[in-house]
C-alpha cells in the first residue's frame, strides 16, 4: 500500500498528495482513526478493555472515545479515581491476567504520578520472570500544548519512556498511522506507550474501514530525496513536510523519515536514508537534552560517521519549562522556519 | 464556637473578598471570548465562601496553598487583582511573570509560594512549609485547598500522615464540590464523606457547608488557632457546587454535560446571596454598606484591567530565564 | 467461625507449609555465607503462620501476590523448592530462569505472576489481577500480602479505593512486623492500627495475631469467602515479627540493631510451636505425624538444594533476551 | 588545587598518583567525604536539614549519615516514612519556606516514586513562577547494584533527571569532589540530584577538613593526553583512569574528562579536549538509550564535527533491565576491557 509513502499533506485540510491513486477510499481524522481502532479492538477481542479519568464523559478524550461505554458496556470502557500509580498497576495486574487493558492518560504530565509502576514495574516485568509472564498492555497518551497549557500541562516526555528498557513507544503523525499503530500496540506482548498529539486530532486522513496492523518499530519514508534526510516524529513530521515543500521551490530535494515508533528505532531506515543522501536534520516534539533526537544522532554518529557530509543538527523543544504567555510559547515552538533554518545550517 | 460573635469589621471585610472574587471572574467570563486571556481557567464562582471564610482567619505570614483553581484563594489572600490578570493576559506584570497563567499564580508577599495544576501536587509541598514553620518556630500556619479530586490521589494520604506524625500547623480544606472534571465523585470514590478519613490519621474531621461563609469562618477559626498552639492538623470537607464548566467561562448546561436542575439548586443556595440575606435580616450590616463594597470593587476590577491591557508583553529571550 | 472445625487432612497440610518454608529458609542461613546465593534474602522465619494460614484457604487458580519477603507465600502456594533454590543460585532452572533472584519469583502455574520489591508495589498489580476475575467471571480470589512498610505508600490507599469501589474479589493481608528495614513503625505511621483504615474505605478491617496459623486460617477463610461470592474486598492486619535482619541471614541483636529482649519475645511465640502445642495438647494430630512432616521435608529441601546445584547458569547472551 | 588534575588511582585502595604533592594530607573514603559535607552544612547552615528512610538508623545510609541525629538532634537528621513522593513534596515546600532539605533516597529506583513532585514540581517551580521563589534543595541517591541486586534495585536513572529542564544533576566519582560538590549543591539555589555510586564508597582520596566548594556545572581534567578524549561519569571515571594506564603501556595516549556535573554539561572542557584530541569515547554508568553518552555524543556531532577524525563511540549500560544471575549481571556491567575495546576501535 502507498500509504507507507507520502500520505501527509498541508495544503488546507489535509489531502493526500496522490489523489488519484486514493480516488473514492474514506478519508477520517487522526481522532476518528483513533476510535475506530479502539471500537475494532473492543469489538473483536472480548479481553481489551479502556479506562482512565474521563474516558465515558461527554468529551469522550478529544472524542478519542465517544460513547464507547455505550457501545460497549461500562464495564469494558469506563471511568476512574484520579490514581495515575494504581490504574497503571491495575492495567499490568489485568494484563497478567490475561486481559488487554488500554489505559488512557489524558496528557503526558499526569503520568510521572505512574513512573513507578511502568518503569519499575511494566518496563522489567517480562525480564524479571524470565519470560515467563508477559505484560500486554497500552498506555494511550497526549502531547502537544498550546494556548498557555504551561509547564505541567504540555510536556512531551517519551524521551522519558525510551530511556527505560522495556518500553516500546509509538508517536503517530497520521490517521493511517493511529488506526495501524494503535491496533498493532494493543496485540502486541510488550508494553507500548502510545504517544498521539493533540494538534494532529483534526488531521485528516485516508483511512481504511477495516482492521489492519502497522509494525512496531518499523518507521515510513514520507517523501524521496537526494540532499538531505529529516528523520522526525508525530507533529513534527507535518511541520518536516512543510519545510521540505518550501526547500523543493528552492531546489533543495528533502528525503523525509517518519519514525512511527521511537522505540525500537528502524535503524534500516534511518541508516540507509542518511548513507543516501549523506546529510540530516532530526526533528522530535520533546526536550532535546538526552531525548530521541540525542539517540538518533549518538546512533548516526556511531554508525554513518564516513558518510556524512557534515554535522547531524537537532531540532526538538528548548531546554526549558513550557511558559505560559503567548509571545513565550510562540518562542517555545518550533515551526518550519526553523526547520529550513537548520537545513540550511546543514547544506552550506 | 457555634455561637462565636463575628466583627462588623470582619463582616465587611468578608462581603468584600465574596464580591471580589466574584467580579472578577464575572470579569473574565465577559473578555474571555475575545481570547486575550489565552489560558486555561478554572472558575472558582460558587465556590466563594470557602476562600474567604478561611482567610479571613489567615496572617499575611501564614501560607495558603492552591490548585488550578485558584483565582479565589489568591484573592481572599489578599492578592492584588493587578498581577492576576495581567498573568492572565500573558504581560511580563504578571504576578509570575507571564511564565505561569491562570493556573500558576504566586505572590509570596502574601506567604502565596506558588500553586500547582497536578491533581493534589500541592499538597505535601504545603506540608513542608509547615514542617519549616514547626523547625522554625514560627507560628506560621498553613491551609492547603484541594479539591475531591485529590482525594484519589496517594499522596493525599501520604501528607496526612506525614502532617498528623509531625503534629504540623496544617488544615487541609477539601472543597468537595462532587465532580473532578466531568467525573462525580461516585466514579472515583466509594465513600462519599471525604472528613472521615481523618480519624484515621488521628486528626479531627469535620464537614461544612461549603456555601455558608459564616459556618466557615467559625470552623477555620477554631482549626487554624489548633493549628497554631501546636495541637496539629486537621481536615475541613467543604461541601459546595463548582458554577461553571470545568475549564472556560460556559456552563456545563449549555453543554450537557450537567444536569439543569442540579445546577439550579446549587446557584439558589450562592454563597453570596446567603451572606447578604443573612446579615441584613440580622442587621448586621446595612445594604448601603453592601453597595459601596461593590463599588469599590467594580473600580478595582477596572483599573487591574486596564494595568493588565497596558502593560507589555514579556520579550523573547525571557523564554530562556529563570529555569535555575 | 471461632468454632470452625479445621479437619485434619488441612492442619497436617498446613504443618506441612509451616515446616517447609522454616527448613527451605534455614537452609539458606546455612549456607549463605558460601557466597554462592548471590543475591539479597529477606528471610520470613517466625512470620510463617500468615503465608500458610491464607493460602491453605486457596485454589490454584487463586492469585498470590507478594513482595521482597516472598519466600514464604510462594512455598505455601505450593511451589515447588526445587526452581526456588535454583532461583537463589542465579541458575536457568530457576522460576525466573535466574534474571530475578530472591526477590523476584514467579511461577504462574501456582497464580504467581510474579512479585515486586517495590515497597507497595505488588498491591495495584494485584487489584488488577482481581479486577480481571471479576470482569472474566471466574471466581479466581485474590489475596495480597505486603509489609506495614506498604501503608506509607499513597499506592496502597489507591488500591483499597479502587478495590472497593468495583467490589473486587481481593483480601489485602498486611504482614505489621513493625519495622520497615530499621525504621520502627512508630517512625513511620501515626496510626498504629492499620486494619482500621479499612472502615474508611467501606469493607471490613480485622487484627488478627499473625503466629496463630490456626486463627489466621479461619479469617483468612471468611473473608476469601466473601470474596469470592462477590463482597468484596477486606483488610486483615496480620501481627508478626520478623526474627532476622531485614536483609541477609543474621540477626539484629549480633548488629545491635534491635533489642534482644524484644527478639527473644517474639521467638518464644514462634508460630511453629504454637500450632505443635495446640494440635498436641488438643490430640488433633500425633507426635509421629509431625515427625514425619518434618521428614519428609528435610529430604525435599536435600532434593532441591541438589537440584539447584547442579544446573547450568544462564548463557552470556541471554542477558539479552525476554526483554520484549 | 591539583586535586583538579589526577586525584584517582586505582591501585589497590586509591592511593594519589603525585604522592609528593600530596605529603601529610588527610585521606578519607567517599563515603566519610559526604558525611563530612553533611556534617559540615548542618553545622554552618541551621537551615539545613536531612531527611529520608533510615537515615538515623544504625547502618546510617552505607555510613553517610552515621549519627549525624545525635550529634545535630532527631529533629534535623530524621527518619520518615516510606512515601517518596510526598517526601519530595516537603522538601519542595521546606525549601519555599527558607529551609535548606537534603533528603535521601537509598536507591535510585525508588525515586520513580517521586517523579511528580520532582519533575512537575521542583523543576518547574522557579520557572512558573517568574523566578519569584525558588527550590533550594537536594535530592541524595546512590546508584550502583551488584549482588543481585536485580532490575529494580540497581537503576542509574540520571539520564531521565537530565531530560527535565530545571534539574541540576551532579555525579562525583572521587572523594574530594564528593565533600565539595555536595557543599555546593546545598548552597544552590535550584533543586539538585546528587548521585553517589555505591561502588566508590570505600574509595579513598585527599580530603581537605575544612569545607569548600566545587562549582556544578564544571569538570575536570583528569588526565591529558593526545590520542584520544575518554569522557567519563561517577564509576565511570575509575574505569577510564585504569583503562588509560593499560592503554598508556600500549603507547595509546589518553585524556580523561571527568563530567562531575552532568546537568548542566561543561561544554567547553569537552569541547576543547575534542578539539585537541579528535576522537572521543564517551563512558556513562546508565542506560544508553536516550541517555548523557547519547547527549554529549549528539552535541560533538552538533559542535565538533570537523575536528573529529572517526566516529565517537559510547560505552554505557546496555538496554536490558538488570539481571539477577552473577553470570548476567557480570555480562551486564563494562568493565575497563570493554573501554580498552572501544577506544582501539576508535583508534582503528
Ligand atoms: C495528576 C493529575 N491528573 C489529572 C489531571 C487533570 N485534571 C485537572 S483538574 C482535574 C479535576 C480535579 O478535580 P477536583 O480536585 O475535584 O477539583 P475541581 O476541579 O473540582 O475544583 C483533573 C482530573 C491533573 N491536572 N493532574
Ligand atoms: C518504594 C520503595 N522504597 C524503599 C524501598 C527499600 N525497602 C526495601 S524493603 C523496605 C522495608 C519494607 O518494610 P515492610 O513493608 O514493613 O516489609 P518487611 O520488610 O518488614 O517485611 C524498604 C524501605 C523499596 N524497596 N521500595
Ligand atoms: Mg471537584
Ligand atoms: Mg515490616
Amino acid at each position: 500500500m502507498s500509504w507507507d509513502r507520502v500520505p501527509v499533506d498541508l495544503s488546507g485540510i489535509r489531502v493526500l498528495t496522490q489523489k488519484d491513486e486514493f480516488k473514492g477510499e474514506r478519508v477520517i481524522s487522526y481522532r476518528e482513526a483513533i476510535r475506530e481502532a479502539l471500537s475494532s479492538a473492543l469489538g473483536r477481542d472480548t479481553r481489551v478493555f479502556i479506562f482512565g479519568e474521563g474516558v465515558d464523559d461527554p468529551g469522550g478524550v478529544f472524542g478519542t472515545t465517544l460513547n464507547l461505554h455505550k457501545e460497549f458496556g461500562q464495564e469494558r470502557v469506563f471511568d476512574t479515581p484520579i490514581c495515575e500509580n494504581a490504574l497503571t498497576g491495575i492495567a499490568i495486574g489485568a494484563s497478567l491476567a490475561g486481559l488487554r487493558p488500554i489505559l488512557v492518560q489524558m496528557r503526558t504530565d499526569f503520568m510521572l504520578l505512574s513512573m513507578d509502576q511502568l518503569m519499575n514495574h511494566a518496563a522489567k516485568w517480562k525480564y524479571m520472570f524470565g519470560g515467563k509472564v508477559s505484560v500486554p498492555m497500552v498506555v494511550r497518551t497526549i502531547i502537544g500544548g498550546g494556548w498557555g497549557s504551561a509547564a505541567q500541562h504540555s510536556q512531551p516526555l517519551q524521551g522519558l519512556f525510551t530511556h527505560i528498557p522495556g518500553l516500546k513507544v509509538v508517536m503517530p503523525s497520521t490517521a493511517y498511522d493511529a488506526k495501524g499503530l494503535l491496533l498493532s500496540s494493543i496485540h502486541n506482548e510488550s508494553p507500548v506507550v502510545f504517544v498521539e498529539h493533540r494538534w494532529l486530532y483534526d488531521h485528516k486522513d485516508i483511512v481504511p474501514p477495516e482492521p489492519y496492523f502497522i509494525p512496531l518499530g518499523k518507521g515510513s519514508l514520507r517523501r524521496e530525496g537526494k540532499d538531505l534526510t529529516l528523520i522526525a516524529d508525530s507533529f513534527m513530521v507535518i511541520l518536516a513536510m512543510a519545510a521540505a515543500r518550501v526547500l523543493e521551490k528552492e531546489g533543495i530535494d528533502i528525503e523525509l523519515i517518519d519514525l512511527r515508533t521511537i522505540k525500537p528505532l528502524d535503524y534500516d531506515l534511518i541508516l540507509n536514508s542518511v548513507k543516501k543522501t549523506g546529510r540530516a536534520v532530526i526533528l522530535d516534539f520533546g526536550y532535546k537534552f538526552c531525548g530521541i533526537s540525542s539517540e538518533v544522532s549518538s546512533f548516526l554518529m556511531e554508525n554513518a560517521f564516513e558518510h556524512l557530509e557534515t554535522s547531524v543538527l537537532r531540532v526538538a523543544l528548548p531546554d526549558v519549562p513550557t511558559p505560559a504567555s503567548p509571545i513565550l510559547e510562540k518562542a517555545y515552538y518550533s515551526g518550519e522556519e526553523q526547520i529550513i533554518t537548520e537545513v540550511k545550517r546543514v547544506l552550506k | 464556637m457555634k455561637n462565636l460573635v463575628i466583627d462588623t469589621g470582619i463582616l465587611k471585610k468578608m462581603y468584600y473578598y465574596l464580591v471580589k472574587i466574584r467580579r472578577f471572574e464575572e470579569k473574565i467570563i465577559e473578555l474571555y471570548p475575545q481570547q486575550e486571556m489565552r489560558c486555561p481557567v478554572h472558575l472558582y464562582i460558587g465556590q466563594e465562601a470557602i476562600a474567604v471564610g478561611f482567610c479571613a482567619n489567615l496572617k499575611k505570614e501564614d501560607y495558603v496553598f492552591s490548585n488550578h483553581r485558584n483565582h479565589g484563594h489568591l484573592i481572599a489572600k489578599g492578592v492584588d487583582l493587578k498581577p492576576m490578570f495581567a498573568e492572565l493576559y500573558g504581560k511580563i506584570t504578571g504576578c509570575s511573570k507571564g511564565k505561569g497563567g491562570s493556573m500558576h499564580m504566586v505572590f509570596p508577599e502574601r506567604s502565596i509560594m506558588g500553586t500547582s495544576s497536578i491533581v493534589g501536587g500541592g499538597i505535601p509541598i504545603a506540608v513542608g512549609t509547615a514542617l519549616a514553620s514547626k523547625m522554625n518556630r514560627d507560628e506560621r500556619v498553613v491551609v492547603v485547598f484541594f479539591g475531591d479530586g485529590a482525594v484519589d490521589e496517594g499522596v493525599f494520604y501520604e501528607s496526612l500522615n506525614f502532617a498528623s506524625l509531625k503534629k504540623l500547623p496544617i488544615v487541609f480544606v477539601c472543597e468537595n464540590n462532587f465532580y473532578a472534571t466531568n467525573s462525580p465523585q461516585e466514579n472515583r470514590q466509594v465513600n462519599p464523606d471525604i472528613y472521615k478519613i481523618a480519624d484515621f490519621f488521628l486528626m479531627p474531621g469535620v464537614c461544612v457547608d461549603g456555601n455558608d461563609v459564616l459556618e466557615i469562618y467559625k470552623i477555620a477559626k477554631e482549626f487554624i488557632d489548633r493549628a497554631k498552639h501546636g495541637s496539629g492538623p486537621s481536615l475541613i470537607e467543604a461541601r459546595t457546587y463548582r458554577w461553571k464548566t470545568h475549564v472556560g467561562p460556559e456552563t456545563d448546561i449549555e453543554k450537557g454535560f450537567r444536569d439543569e436542575k442540579e445546577v439550579a439548586e446549587w446557584v439558589n443556595k450562592c454563597p453570596l446571596k446567603k451572606f447578604e440575606e443573612h446579615v441584613l435580616r440580622n442587621n448586621l450590616l446595612e445594604k448601603k454598606d453592601l453597595q459601596e463594597v461593590g463599588k469599590k470593587i467594580e473600580k478595582e476590577v477596572q483599573e487591574a484591567l486596564d494595568f493588565a491591557l497596558t502593560s507589555r508583553y514579556p520579550e523573547e529571550e525571557d523564554l530562556y530565564k529563570d529555569v535555575y
